[in-house]
């Protein structure tokens, strides 16, 4: 009494709201209705006592597909009167090709029929005792786990287009590198001397950063390669050093 | 008479009512010291007294802060969708209440104890996105929108590394019933054998819930409260308080995933003297006033360090975690055989 | 469970993994050039293990590896390779030269040895589905290209309408058979003495999505876009490695599962390659792309190679492979010819352009003029010896009608093939050509060897399809 | 050895636990902060808060409208007519300080030879209005009065310094 109460609520909410999809105006509200009919067909799982199921119906489709549904279609500038205007253009024709569909299928499935000995197949039975989050894991992982892989990798190539085709490597950007900050040291960014008395840092070289410093080994031309003559006799060759830079940090242009 | 009255459906559907309220009023009350606790925590590690105007040491701040709120006017935008408008922090509200149905407070004390209680909760804190986004796109606000868009990726990026978090705990439970969960760590609590993922888990609460480090949505002093700029009054005291509540369920789950729940730190005679939902109010207690503290210690994340963070660190580093610990499980013979309960 | 029995293909997935991570590794340097070679060289272990691979069903029924399968697989390896072959000399040009799209090749590959094995309709479709998307992924791989992106996107949006066909198919055979293993399947059917109407559309709905992939009438549309607008290597692998296993699974399914019905979906079958062939001969004729040309003469092929199934027998079906073979012998050393085409370092694809190339470049006409023989069907080259197999067991089980079409198709289809040798050696010369890598020679020189001289390998070929044969009717 | 280090304390978050020490030792430590309306800071002599006119101790203005402080005055803050009194001293008839415009430089102070014009001790004068903010003369000799016992004090610790 009470689950058929619960079924026809959360039955005819799901209509409703797969039908508010397909018909409201604004596109904002058909991905809300979409997401209001997901909601509720996970509650269908859950009278079924598919829990496991309709958890997941919630959390991936729900939590993470509509998010970027919603997303993209919030940030889509999508011109709603032009769309109705195609939408009421071709409504008859439409409706007539779905209206011969419908009942191609009708016919179709009229007299469905299934072979006779369907009973003998031999089915996935779950354990008794088992939850359906236990049994589904059972199945899975074992009677289909070259499938279970074969999705792995259908999903992996799908994650090699949307990189290959969408990303672009700006090599102008300065990134920020975290790593290369981390590694650096004081040492790397300051040299402490002993100034002699009245003679200031120019008889020193002038003021310079460390040798091998970050700045200097990464961004030539930018803070410390200065023009002064550096000690130990060593001049700071800046193409050599940009070269050497440019690899690990974000690319400044040369 | 009691007993019969249990039977009847009436009966059941006042009963869990009942049962509701026992934790949502607490719960509500809570919310309201937390945002006291806060500002007197902030307070103290800044070296200042916080709000003691407002009753001895501002206890009654809490009180006064809603009557402000309560009786301001609720400002709706032109152009803004009205029902979502007035839906979306309703909806922030109402899921962070929600999803305390399944937590329990002492052995088998949960309003539903039942059998996917982690995936509830997963799914329910996937859903806390909804109230950000809607938020932000119907205020009609270019702003409010950039705000939503932009916390709705952080939430849906931590919650990766979450959920890749919470399969490692229930691979060594080998169930996902909180109850279960909580007797599994009768033993050790998860956080010390699981040490570095109680961090990620604890961390990425933190991004989860929009609090400091990671409150880039609402960055006070640069964005100035990004998705919910455009609320006031009622509307906006409902995301405050959904906010706070979501804080409230983060510690809940951390409390109960690592640190053992109602349980206490040994079985021994002085620790079970206390009854178990005071160990667990205790540590959730504790996670709170982390939650604090780590708001008044650390600067603000970059939104790029933050994605990077949650990507290219935790993402890798929770999915490395979970592979040992499978293999683990496996090579020791403790994964666990069961799925019967 | 015997696992080894899926070992090439584990292998093959795993040595794609590494060789994506070395290419992500060595992102730095140029690691197109190594991934390549790393790829042939997986294909080439791969093939090894194919022909080592022993017979039996594995993974609960969803994986059957047969001499069937072995035959099949191999040559989706071997159109596999020679594409990647393809693709090293003008990558940089062509704008594909990133380590990813030997990797996606691969992985196409291995979806369509998946295809090739598989035992059950779930088997089918993610192999399908996993060689289909990493060829979305292929033609629209040269992002800046507009055309590569018109390509990439209408073979995905009309390639998803037929997998959808596919999966419906499926699941209305699923409601009538209560399995997805084929041989359940077949069990189920042989119970049944009359076909309900739901089974039958299933079957049709099954056809139609393999159909598309197989580019025959009426679910071509797409080819010629799609061939025109790919970069040519990828066109070139489409039309190796894909319709192989698409065959595969049609005369998998067709043969297996829905033996028992086969009057019911016999007379579909002819009536597809009826006008596939002739369409293909007919609509070539007006085209001044060569890459179209190649689109509208691999309709026709399909076409006579479904000729072999609609027989409906085993001898059709060893022709049907036989014919399959030579296919991608002249298809993959045509298309090698169409990439060399190149002028000022630009492709240049009209048939215009090829005027007078037995002159400025004898050897490559040489070459075109043997692959283009073939296809028209002239003896004593490969296409001569596939046809003459098709049109064989076509006349042995009576369906004199279509071996009829067939004759008729190929001498029309001979006009627009022979108008381009006579365009090469006859007609004015153009510009000659730039000079092209080593790889291309070495291809299409290959090719033509093997299209020439396939009258010395037709034994053991023949031998071998027919052991596939045999085993499709075990 | 010494990138192993950093690695180390990178992923031991070393930082972060050194930082979070810092607060949680400032939780502990005495709060700097005074209760502000029942507590007040000390205030040096020289604070410059409001200002105020000064009489002599027989009741006489010690303004004699030299009209220094209105040179002086950055901000032209303040406003000085004068006229001969009937007992032929000068007086002022007007002295104005828009203290909206005032900045609190001290210079009127440091320019007054008979130091009439000072800044006082008191900072809590908030108004409701900008009217109030214009002072006048009766004002200034207003809060000179109530204020004289402390800026008398205030004069005499800081003249050692002057």
């Amino acid at each position: 009494m009470m689950t058929q109460i619960v079924f026809y609520v959360f039955a005819t909410v799901l209509v409703l709201s797969a039908g508010m999809v397909v018909s409201a105006r604004n596109p904002v509200h058909s991905v809300l209705f979409l997401i209001l009919a997901f909601f509720n067909a996970a509650g269908l799982f859950l009278v079924a006592g598919a829990e496991f199921l309709a958890m997941i119906l919630v959390i991936v489709y729900v939590g993470a597909v509509a998010v970027l549904f919603l997303f993209v279609v919030m940030m889509l500038d999508v011109r709603f009167a032009q769309m109705r205007e195609g939408l009421q253009r071709y409504a008859p024709f439409g409706a007539a090709v779905g209206l011969v569909l419908l009942a191609e299928l009708a016919l179709a499935f009229s007299h469905w029929q299934v072979a006779q000995d369907i009973a003998s197949v031999p089915h996935v039975v779950a354990a008794p005792g088992r939850t359906n989050t236990a049994a589904l894991g059972d199945v899975l992982y074992t009677h289909y786990v070259f499938l279970f892989e074969a999705c792995g990798l259908v999903l992996l190539v799908a994650m090699i287009g949307a990189i290959v085709l969408t990303l672009r490597e700006r090599p102008m950007g300065r990134r920020q590198n975290i790593d290369r900050q981390h590694e650096r040291t004081a040492a790397d960014t300051l040299a402490m001397m002993t100034v002699p008395l009245g003679q200031g840092v120019a008889a020193n070289g002038g003021f310079r950063r460390p040798e091998h410093s970050y700045y200097i080994a990464s961004v030539p031309g930018s803070y410390g390669v200065t023009e002064e003559p550096v000690p130990q006799g060593k001049p700071v060759d800046k193409t050599a050093q940009g070269g050497h830079g440019t690899d690990n940090h974000g690319g400044l242009p040369q | 008479m009691a007993h019969f009255f249990l039977h009847t459906m009436i009966g059941q559907v006042i009963l869990t009512v009942l049962e509701a309220l026992a934790v949502l009023v607490p719960l509500l009350l809570g919310v309201a010291y937390l945002t006291l606790a806060e500002r007197k925590v902030m307070a103290a590690m800044q070296l200042r007294k916080g709000p003691n105007v407002n009753g001895p040491f501002g206890v009654l701040q809490a009180f006064a802060d809603a009557i402000k709120m309560i009786t301001k006017e609720t400002v709706i935008p032109s152009g803004a969708n009205r029902f979502l408008f007035l839906f979306a922090p309703f909806l922030t509200f109402s899921l962070a209440m929600t999803a305390w149905a399944v937590i329990p407070t002492n052995d088998g004390w949960a309003i539903a104890n039942i059998n996917v209680g982690v995936l509830y909760l997963l799914a329910i804190s996937s859903l806390g996105v909804y109230g950000v986004l809607i938020a932000g796109w119907a205020s009609n606000s270019k702003y409010a929108f950039l705000g939503g868009l932009r916390a709705a990726a952080q939430m849906v990026s931590y919650e990766v590394s979450i959920g890749l978090v919470i399969v490692s705990v229930l691979l060594a439970v080998g169930s996902l019933n909180l109850n279960d969960i909580v007797l599994a760590q009768r033993h050790v609590w998860f956080c010390l054998p699981m040490f570095p993922m109680f961090i990620i888990f604890f961390i990425s609460a933190l991004a989860e819930t929009n609090r400091a480090p990671f409150d880039l949505p609402e960055g006070e002093s640069e964005l100035v409260a990004g998705f919910f700029v455009e609320y006031s009054a009622l509307a906006f005291g409902l995301f405050f308080l959904g906010e706070y509540a979501n804080m409230f369920l983060m510690s809940g789950m951390v409390s109960i995933l690592f640190l053992g729940g109602w349980l206490p730190p040994i079985g021994i005679a002085p620790f079970t003297w206390i009854p178990g939902p005071l160990w667990l109010i205790a540590k959730i207690l504790f996670c709170l006033f982390v939650f604090i503290w780590v708001r008044a210690t650390f600067p603000r994340y970059r939104y790029d360090q933050l994605m990077r963070l949650g990507w290219k660190v935790f993402l890798p580093l929770s999915l490395v975690w979970m592979v040992l610990t499978a293999g683990f499980l496996l090579a020791t013979g403790l994964l666990p055989q069961g799925g019967a309960s | 469970m015997n696992w080894t029995l899926a070992l090439p293909e584990i292998v093959l997935a795993l040595c794609g993994l590494a060789i994506l991570v070395f290419g992500v590794v060595q992102k730095k340097g140029q690691p197109f050039l190594a991934c390549s070679m790393l790829t042939i060289g997986a294909f080439v272990l791969t093939a090894f293990l194919v022909v080592m691979s022993p017979d039996g069903t594995g993974y609960n029924h969803i994986f059957i590896n047969d001499s069937f399968a072995r035959f099949m697989k191999l040559l989706s390896l071997a159109g596999g390779a020679l594409a990647t072959m393809l693709t090293v000399g003008y990558a940089r040009d062509l704008k594909v030269e990133r380590f990813e799209f030997p990797v996606l090749l691969l992985f196409s590959t291995l979806g369509t040895m998946m295809m090739a094995s598989s035992g059950n309709l779930m088997t089918l479709f993610i192999g399908l589905e996993l060689s289909s998307l990493a060829i979305y992924i292929l033609c629209a791989f040269a992002r800046d290209d507009v055309r590569g992106a018109e390509a990439g996107l209408k073979y995905f949006v009309l390639g998803s309408l037929a997998s959808g066909l596919l999966l419906y198919g499926s699941a209305l055979v699923y409601g009538f058979a209560g399995t997805m293993e084929y041989g359940a399947i077949q069990t189920a059917l042989s119970a049944t003495s009359a076909v309900p109407m739901g089974l039958m559309i299933g079957i049709v709905f099954m056809l139609a999505g393999l159909t598309f992939k197989l580019s025959a009438v009426p679910f071509h549309m797409w080819t010629p876009d799609v061939y025109q607008g790919a970069p040519t290597p990828v066109t070139a692998f489409m039309a190796g490695a894909p319709k192989i296993a698409a065959f595969a699974l049609l005369l998998r399914v067709m043969a297996g599962p829905f033996g028992h019905v086969a009057p019911q979906w016999q007379i579909l079958v002819e009536a597809i390659a009826i006008v596939s062939m002739l369409f293909g001969s007919l609509a070539a004729i007006p085209q001044t792309d060569i890459k179209r040309l190649m689109a509208y003469s691999s309709i026709g092929h399909m076409g006579y190679a479904l000729m072999g199934l609609s027989a409906g027998t085993e001898e059709g079906m060893r022709g049907t492979l036989v014919y399959l073979t030579t296919y991608l012998l002249m298809n993959v050393g045509a298309f090698a010819v169409i990439i060399a085409m190149r002028r000022k370092g630009r492709a240049v694809t009209g048939i215009v352009d090829l005027a007078g190339l037995g002159r400025t470049d004898p050897g490559l006409a040489t070459a075109m003029a043997i692959f283009m023989f073939s296809m028209a069907g002239a003896p004593p080259l490969a296409g001569f010896f596939g046809k003459l197999m098709v049109f064989y067991a076509a006349i042995n089980a009576h369906l004199f009608g279509l071996a009829a079409v067939g004759v008729v198709s190929s001498v029309i289809g001979a006009y627009y093939y022979v108008r381009i040798i006579k365009v090469m050696f006859f007609d004015e010369a153009a510009a000659p050509l730039d000079r092209r890598p080593l790889s291309l020679s070495f291809v299409s020189v290959g090719m033509g060897v093997a299209t020439a001289g396939f009258l010395i390998v037709l034994g053991p070929v023949s031998t071998a399809a027919q052991a596939a044969a045999q085993a499709l009717f075990r | 050895m010494g990138t192993l280090d950093r690695t180390v304390r990178s992923f031991l978050l070393a930082e972060l636990v050194a930082g979070m020490g810092a607060t949680l030792r400032a939780f502990f430590k005495p709060k700097v902060t005074i209760n502000y309306p029942y507590e007040k800071g000390p205030l040096s002599p020289r604070f410059r808060g409001e200002h105020a006119l000064r009489r002599y101790p027989n009741g006489e203005e010690r303004c004699i409208a030299c009209k220094l402080c209105e040179a002086t005055c950055p901000a032209e803050a303040i406003t000085i007519e004068s006229e001969p009194r009937d007992d032929g001293s000068r007086r002022t008839t007007r002295y104005d300080i828009d203290m909206t415009k005032c900045i609190y430089c001290g210079l009127c102070e440091e320019a007054c030879p008979v130091d009439a014009i000072v800044e006082g001790p008191n900072y809590e004068f908030a108004t409701e209005t900008r009217e109030e903010l214009m002072y006048n003369k009766d004002k200034l000799l207003a809060n000179g009065d109530r204020w004289e016992s402390v800026l008398a004090r205030r004069l005499e610790l800081d003249a050692p310094y002057r």
